[in-house]
């Protein structure tokens, strides 16, 4: 299996793990990935605020690239990235006339786009029973409050999965042998870009999430997107300057949690560089395999 | 080879079939002519190669062979496939046939040449009935063919690619060459009308005589009449004797029929025809 | 679009119309995008009044509006409207005809850091975080937030000192050229 | 053929803008005319006169009059021209009026087309044909599909008239929807109070055939002369034996495992079992799904208790047939459901507000089980999670309704009139307890309505907040709404015990099913059509087919009435005479040029076309070819066209009439 | 606005029901329209066979209008369904065989679209005169050929 690689910017910088444990996890898996070639970045949020066709022709340059590059299918990890790339496909299938503006902008031609994955679509891709074959740790006591955020399975009809009540990451979840929590906030926003500019806002979103989430007894939170991992993890510190009788969890990317599951390392999936320090009720049957 | 014959012995014996539609050498190796067995050693000179053309089913609706009551047919795939479009429009009865399928390993454009993949016939190409989907038995072994390329496919795409005016020049000379002999009509399968259109003198829709309009004109409406019932056999532009490239014009409306509605001629016998069913969804973009 | 026979004056709804192809209109003032809201507490109007005041030709009162920043582009509205009416892509249209009017923007900062961003992208073709941070604080003069938070990103590598830059740099630029929104003069 | 062409300048109506001298003189030469005049007012009797003469003094045998649009006076001048002994469809219509003179103002423009529309007229009343219109006698029975309140009110009207009547219902009683309310809008009268007695009336009518557990299979025929196949459902129980005593359903082991389809599947029922107590008829069905009997053989309680031997596992469907000569058709409507995200639908279902994973999320009908008297909770309001009593309840509108991302444009019209009953009938026994609707608008035409949805909010409390929920979620045994006050412009959250939903009415799941087994259209939404929106609202497009209810569109309980009552009336009109008459346009078969592909029968929507078999002279089978029943034929002509050999052909419109209006045009 | 020009030839196939009725409205509302349109009424769209088309321009339309009643409106319950699906093939073979688009234009009008119809047939009215007459088919009319 092949399939075109659109790490997105994070990737490279505060979300290196997120990438790394990928990596790790699809040698395992035996997935070759190829990385489009010279990509750049698919505008984010701070395009589409400000200038449609700035944001339309960021994301065009890079299924042209994919394109070009003989991709039929890419697999774009960061929920935001694929986001913007499948809206944006949408959004030139649909209106031709912009599609012919947007190739003069870009120079280059459009013509099939290939099929875009988020990270839940490429792993059901991958097929779950893969990584329930390779598990090697027994994650049984993990609870999992699967986070989907806005832009995984937004807006409707996008994706194959629900998008108000959506299952497809709990089923990759539950593959590593992790539990899932049934919880309100899978959907809610954690406020994304306004990170930076208003903090504040920040905090007071992702500690309703993360509270909702233990409330309903997670011990662990699984995440698809660098944006909302930033948030649910770096902000845990403001939150619980703010709130002093907060308790902290662990917020893991799903690729992380699948590496656990086949018996990596904190350290090799880099989840040791979150700001959260933790340890995970979790057990390697591998060493208990070596000593026995 | 054994196995046509037997299987075609043992339908006339059994007093299954009263009669078995086949092909049997005709002049030389390149060459076979369709034969109607009706005794069971009628049966040995039954030849099944790169050179079985003609569309059997063709004889299906002619009175001369449904007078002979319940016969056996041989069938290619895409033979198969009209056989299941005549049934389709109530022009024979399954229970009236047997189909002795084919496992086809492609056939020859024409009589005389040989078998390869210059000459293997353009539907043959991508063919997906290799093995008929309809049939009562089955005879012979796939084998590899040859591929080629689908010369016919990329005319059509050359005729896309033109203006309206160079369209219509360019159809305007290949039916030029028409002289009305109807051998086209002859050759189809599907062309069971018991008047033709163009014969209907009260009114005239089409002139008969080979005026240019009236060439224009058959032709249009031959492909319009054949739209979603055509199953691509290409028996009438192996027919015709101008060599007008009638499959640019069938194959053409069967595109349009996949694209549009999905729709394969001849693949099911009990779906609805084309014409003659709708869906509320068809697609009227063109209509303000 | 078509309007009336008689000569019709172009209106911000038209341009809004344009970007979005989606017609204001649509809109029946439910108020559900408003009641779903994840940023709704923070913003000086319902997302429905926004658009209420571009139904109504209120123009200033719509671009001068914070909402129209704080929105997050979470798509809860979008995905839930009745009418199908992609509110988030509103949203974004109102936003660029406030820039390219040369709107004040409420929350400055807001806009500051998509600038800063930007520009990175615009220069590098790639996000480099060490120069938005760096951009931003130098153009927000918010100097001193998240100060704690750098020094283990850098230990962890997660802020590279030097931005990446793509082969295709210059043809980004391009694109900037061709469709950054621009005040009108 | 003689023609005489006659035309009109309808006072200065067409004269203005047409020189109808030039018009007369020009059809003049036109071949075969021998007479062409023209005249102020030819619809006038002295008009009508100056044609009658000239068929009379030149033998015409072919009349053109130009005049205005045949949709106005073609009945009239062809009355005139049989009058003078012609056949009259020999008669056409050029249309000066409405096509030409109140179209155009130049003259020369005007009469130069004006030449054109009578040549085409001409050249078309060459080839007409004497045609002879066709008589049908008419069947004075009446079938009513649907036995809830809009089919019993039909039934009964057109019962007590004296002409006969067959009810068919699909469920094993009749009442319909009607029969699970609790009070009725604006009165708050009680539902069965005012409704059983309407069904025992239905169930002792002498001229009332009713058949329940029963649905329409086929239709065949036409105005005046249906021919109607029934299925009667197997019900397991012989109702001529049955007494409704009701002792094997007590007996009856199987007690938890239905769902009561009544209770709106609050509660559940035995196996054998009948709908309500107050049914109609009172005799029990076996749900063969759930019943032990039917699953292994094993259990035959009912049988063993019933005293009159009514059980009767064996029955078979059975399949009745009845002669008809209209049809009211009145089987109403169902709820948008929220249980679950229905699979193959397109309705995408309300995510947000939980699907029906939240126990206290209900919808309308089932509060209507809860508030009623005889409900599972006889009347108290009591949660159905844990049996609570709600003290706040959230009730919503427009769920599925005006809502064309999750539901359906079109406003179902009565949800907020009910939501202010149900919440009016809370707040009534609830007096301590809190009600909220969530609205867009409130829609309360009607006689005392819009009163009554103010006394809700004046004299009974219950708050109003306009805006539609984003969201419902379950914390701490609360249910979570969150809504936005658009008016107030303030984000509203309810913390509320219970959340009722007004679902949207939507058309019966197999309501295109039925429209196309009897032929009637419907629209994108699934209900049926009427032929005039203003003036013919309660006729189908097909003649004798009458609509009524909420099968048509959301409505409520007086519209249906009325609408039923309108469309017995419909239906007695057409008793009124013994015999019909139609239009001789019909499709005519050569049966020597037909090879039988049936591609007319396929296109054919009044399945008027039948396989005909030939044979020769020695009785040996030729061919098949297609016949056109002229009974059923309504003359669309689809067949025509689609007939690759053109061997059928719509008289009045034959090909070669249609080939001559193309060449005289050029 | 009126055109004293008898050209474009213009030909109608409409149906009793829908756009007939729409066209006796537009008179009743004393709507102007060009006047280059001849209607030929039939009962239903059902009953329009694309040979009335092909016999049109070979008989010298320069463009021809199809029209009847709306999806869900027919009359005859279905005749406009099967018309639509016979024109979907119909109009893309003439176009294939290059007979130009614009040529021919098919609506839905119904009894109470008079204004819609007046619009129709001015639009295509203009239409059809910006593409001047159909040389190429009253050319192929005038030749006759015998192949050897």
């Amino acid at each position: 299996m092949q399939i075109g690689y659109y790490p997105g910017c994070s990737q490279e910088g505060t979300a290196k793990e997120y990438d790394k444990s990928l990596r790790e996890i699809l040698k395992i898996l035996n997935v070759d990935l190829t990385e489009i070639d010279d990509w750049s970045c698919c505008g984010a949020t701070s395009a589409h605020v400000t200038s449609h066709k700035l944001s339309l022709a960021l994301s065009a340059r890079n299924l042209a690239l994919a394109e070009k590059q003989g991709m039929k299918e890419i697999f774009a990890p960061c929920a935001a990235c694929y986001n913007r790339l499948a809206s944006s496909k949408t959004e030139l299938q649909n209106h031709q006339e912009q599609k012919y503006e947007i190739e003069t902008i870009i120079e280059e031609k459009i013509n099939n786009i290939p099929e875009i994955y988020n990270i839940v679509n490429f792993f059901q891709k991958v097929g779950k029973e893969k990584i329930t074959e390779k598990k090697k740790t027994d994650l049984k006591n993990l609870k999992a409050a699967c986070y989907y955020g806005c832009l995984l399975v937004r807006p409707n009809g996008i994706n194959t999965d629900d998008s108000e009540q959506p299952d497809s990451m709990e089923e990759i979840v539950k593959a590593t042998g992790a539990q899932t929590v049934d919880w309100n906030f899978k959907l809610e926003c954690c406020g994304a870009a306004h990170s930076i500019a208003r903090t504040d806002i920040v905090v007071d979103l992702s500690k309703k999430i993360l509270d909702d989430a233990q409330k309903h007894g997670a011990n662990v939170m699984i995440v698809a997107c660098p944006m909302c991992h930033s948030n649910l993890d770096m902000r845990q510190k403001n939150i619980k300057s703010k709130f002093s009788d907060y308790k902290v969890i662990p917020v893991l990317y799903l690729s992380e949690l699948i590496g656990l599951a086949l018996g990596l390392s904190k350290k090799e999936l880099g989840i040791d560089t979150h700001f959260i320090e933790f340890d995970l009720p979790i057990k390697n049957n591998v060493q208990e395999e070596v000593s026995a | 080879m054994d196995d046509i014959k037997t299987v075609a012995k043992e339908l006339l014996t059994s007093g299954k079939v009263n009669a078995v539609i086949g092909y049997i050498r005709y002049g030389n190796d390149k060459r076979t002519k369709p034969f109607i067995a009706q005794k069971p050693e009628d049966v040995d000179k039954f030849v099944i190669n790169n050179f079985i053309l003609n569309n059997l089913a063709v004889y299906l609706t002619r009175k001369e062979v449904s007078k002979l009551g319940k016969v056996a047919v041989i069938a290619k795939g895409c033979d198969a496939k009209a056989i299941t479009a005549l049934i389709q429009e109530n022009q024979i009865k399954k229970e009236d046939i047997h189909v002795i399928g084919i496992n086809c390993n492609g056939v020859t454009k024409d009589f005389d040449i040989d078998f390869n993949s210059e000459n293997i016939a353009g539907k043959c190409l991508n063919c997906d009935v290799r093995t008929p989907k309809l049939c009562d038995s089955l005879v012979g072994a796939l084998a590899d063919i040859p591929s080629g390329e689908d010369l016919k496919l990329k005319m059509i795409r050359g005729v896309e690619a033109k203006n309206a005016e160079e369209r219509w020049d360019y159809f305007e000379d290949e039916f030029n060459k028409c002289i009305k002999c109807y051998a086209c009509r002859q050759a189809c399968p599907l062309c069971y009308c018991e008047q033709c259109i163009v014969d209907k003198s009260i009114p005239r829709w089409i002139e008969s005589s080979a005026t240019k309009r009236g060439n224009f004109s058959w032709n249009l409406i031959r492909a319009f009449h054949l739209a979603g019932r055509c199953i691509g056999c290409n028996e009438c532009e192996r027919a015709c004797p101008m060599d007008i490239p009638l499959s640019l014009l069938n194959r053409k409306m069967a595109m349009i029929a996949k694209d549009e509605f999905n729709y394969d001629a001849g693949t099911d016998m009990n779906a609805p025809t084309l014409v003659g069913s709708y869906d509320l969804k068809d697609n009227e973009d063109f209509i303000e | 679009m078509s309007h009336h026979n008689t000569t019709h004056v172009r209106t911000i709804s038209d341009d809004i119309s344009d970007i979005t192809s989606q017609n204001p209109e649509l809109c029946y003032q439910c108020g559900k995008c408003s009641a779903g809201c994840p940023l709704r507490n923070y913003m000086d109007e319902a997302p429905n009044v926004v658009v209420r005041y571009i139904q109504l030709g209120l123009y200033e009162k719509a671009l001068n509006s914070a909402t129209i920043w704080l929105c997050a582009g979470c798509l809860t509205c979008s995905s839930r409207c009745p009418k199908n009416f992609d509110l988030a892509k509103f949203m974004d249209a109102v936003r660029e005809i406030a820039l390219r009017n040369g709107i004040k923007v409420k929350d400055k900062n807001i806009l500051k850091f998509h600038k800063a961003f930007l520009r990175q992208i615009k220069n590098h073709g790639r996000s480099w975080e060490m120069g938005l941070v760096k951009d931003y604080k130098m153009t927000s003069f918010d100097l001193f937030s998240d100060v704690e938070n750098s020094p283990k990103m850098l230990l962890d590598g997660k802020l590279n000192i030097f931005p990446h830059n793509v082969k295709g740099k210059d043809k980004i630029k391009s694109i900037f050229e061709k469709t950054e929104v621009k005040k009108c003069k | 053929m003689k023609i005489g062409v006659f035309i009109c300048h309808c006072g200065e109506n067409i004269g203005r803008t047409v020189d109808c001298a030039r018009v007369s003189k020009a059809a003049g030469f036109f071949p075969n005319v021998v007479h062409s005049v023209d005249y102020k007012y030819m619809c006038s009797d002295p008009g009508q006169n100056i044609i009658k003469q000239a068929i009379k003094d030149l033998q015409l045998d072919g009349v053109v009059v130009g005049s205005c649009s045949p949709h106005m006076h073609e009945k009239t001048f062809r009355k005139a021209v049989a009058d003078a002994g012609v056949n009259p469809f020999l008669c056409e219509i050029a249309n000066l009026r409405e096509h030409v003179s109140w179209v155009h103002d130049d003259m020369d423009v005007a009469t130069d087309k004006a030449i054109d529309l009578v040549r085409f007229a001409v050249e078309k009343v060459k080839r007409n044909a004497p045609l002879k219109t066709i008589q049908v006698p008419v069947t004075k029975r009446t079938l009513v599909i649907g036995g809830g309140i809009s089919g019993i009110q039909a039934a009964l009207d057109v019962a007590n008239a004296g002409y006969e009547v067959v009810l068919v219902e699909k469920e094993p009683s009749i009442g319909g929807h009607m029969s699970q309310l609790s009070e009725t809008f604006p009165t708050l009268d009680c539902s069965q109070c005012i409704l059983t007695p309407r069904m025992v009336e239905v169930y002792q009518h002498p001229k009332i055939k009713l058949l329940t557990y029963s649905e329409v299979e086929k239709v065949e025929g036409f105005i005046g002369n249906f021919k109607v196949t029934i299925r009667k459902k197997a019900r397991k129980v012989d109702d001529t034996k049955c007494t409704g005593c009701g002792d094997c359903m007590q007996k009856c082991p199987i007690k938890k495992k239905a769902l009561s389809e009544f209770d709106e599947n609050l509660t559940t029922r035995s196996a054998i079992y009948v709908p309500f107590p107050q049914a109609v008829p009172n005799i029990p069905v076996i749900d063969t799904e759930v019943c032990t009997y039917f699953k292994n053989g094993k259990c035959s309680m009912c049988k063993k208790v019933c005293g009159r031997d009514a059980i009767f596992f064996e029955q078979e469907d059975q399949m009745l047939t009845e002669e008809i000569g209209a049809i009211i058709v009145a089987t109403g409507y169902k709820l948008y459901t929220i249980d679950k995200k229905p699979k193959n639908s397109e309705i995408k279902g309300y995510g947000e507000y939980g699907y029906g994973k939240y126990k206290d999320v209900i919808d309308g009908l089932q509060f209507e089980r809860i508030a009623s008297a005889s409900g599972p909770t006889s009347g108290e309001f009591k949660r159905p999670s844990d049996g609570k009593e709600p003290k706040k309840i959230v009730f919503i509108q427009c769920v599925g309704s005006r809502d064309e991302s999750k539901g359906f444009s079109y406003c179902s019209k009565i949800c907020c009139m009910y939501t202010a009953k149900h919440a009016m009938l809370y707040k009534h026994k609830v007096h301590d307890g809190e009600a909220y609707v969530f609205y867009m608008d409130i829609r309360s035409g009607g006689k005392m309505y819009d009163e009554f949805v103010r006394r809700a909010i004046e004299e009974d409390g219950v708050k109003y907040i306009r805006g539609r929920v984003s969201r419902i979620y379950e914390e701490n045994g609360k249910y979570i709404v969150k809504g936005e006050d658009t008016l107030a412009g303030v984000p509203v959250e309810i913390d509320a015990d219970m959340v009722v939903l007004a679902t949207a009415m939507i058309a019966q799941p197999e309501a295109s099913k039925l429209a196309q087994t009897i032929g009637i259209p419907y629209d994108k939404y699934g209900y049926f059509v009427e032929v005039h929106p203003k003036l013919r609202p309660v006729e189908s497009s097909s003649g004798g087919i009458f609509l009524a209810g909420a099968c048509h569109s959301p409505r409520d309980i007086p519209d249906s009435v009325a609408m039923a009552s309108a469309a017995a009336a419909k239906a007695m009109v057409l008793f009124g005479s013994d015999m019909l008459e139609r239009e001789p346009t019909i499709a005519l078969v050569n049966e020597n040029l037909c090879a039988g592909c049936f591609y007319c029968k396929k296109v054919c929507a009044y399945n008027a076309i039948e396989v005909k078999q030939i044979f020769d002279r020695q009785g040996n089978f030729v061919k098949e070819v297609a016949y056109v029943n002229s009974g059923l034929c309504q003359g669309c002509g689809t067949c025509n066209a689609t007939c690759p050999s053109k061997s059928i052909e719509l008289i009045g419109y034959t090909d070669e009439q249609i080939y001559a209006e193309i060449a005289a045009l050029m | 606005m009126e055109n004293k020009n008898q050209d474009p030839k213009i030909v109608a196939f409409v149906c009793n029901w829908c756009t007939y009725t729409g066209a006796d409205l537009a008179g009743t509302s004393r709507l102007k329209y060009q006047p280059n349109v001849r209607m030929i009424k039939l009962p239903c769209t059902g009953r329009i066979d694309p040979v009335f088309i092909i016999k049109a321009f070979e008989k010298g339309a320069d463009g021809v209008l199809v029209s009847g009643c709306h999806p869900g409106d027919c009359h005859y319950n279905a005749g406009n369904y099967h018309a639509r699906r016979r024109w979907i093939m119909f109009h893309k073979l003439l176009d294939y065989l290059g007979i130009d688009e614009s040529r021919l234009h098919f609506s839905w009008v119904s009894a109470s679209e008079g204004k819609k119809f007046v619009d129709v047939v001015n639009a295509f009215t203009n239409k059809v005169k910006a593409k001047g007459p159909f040389k190429k088919y009253e050319n192929i009319n005038k030749e006759f050929v015998i192949n050897g």
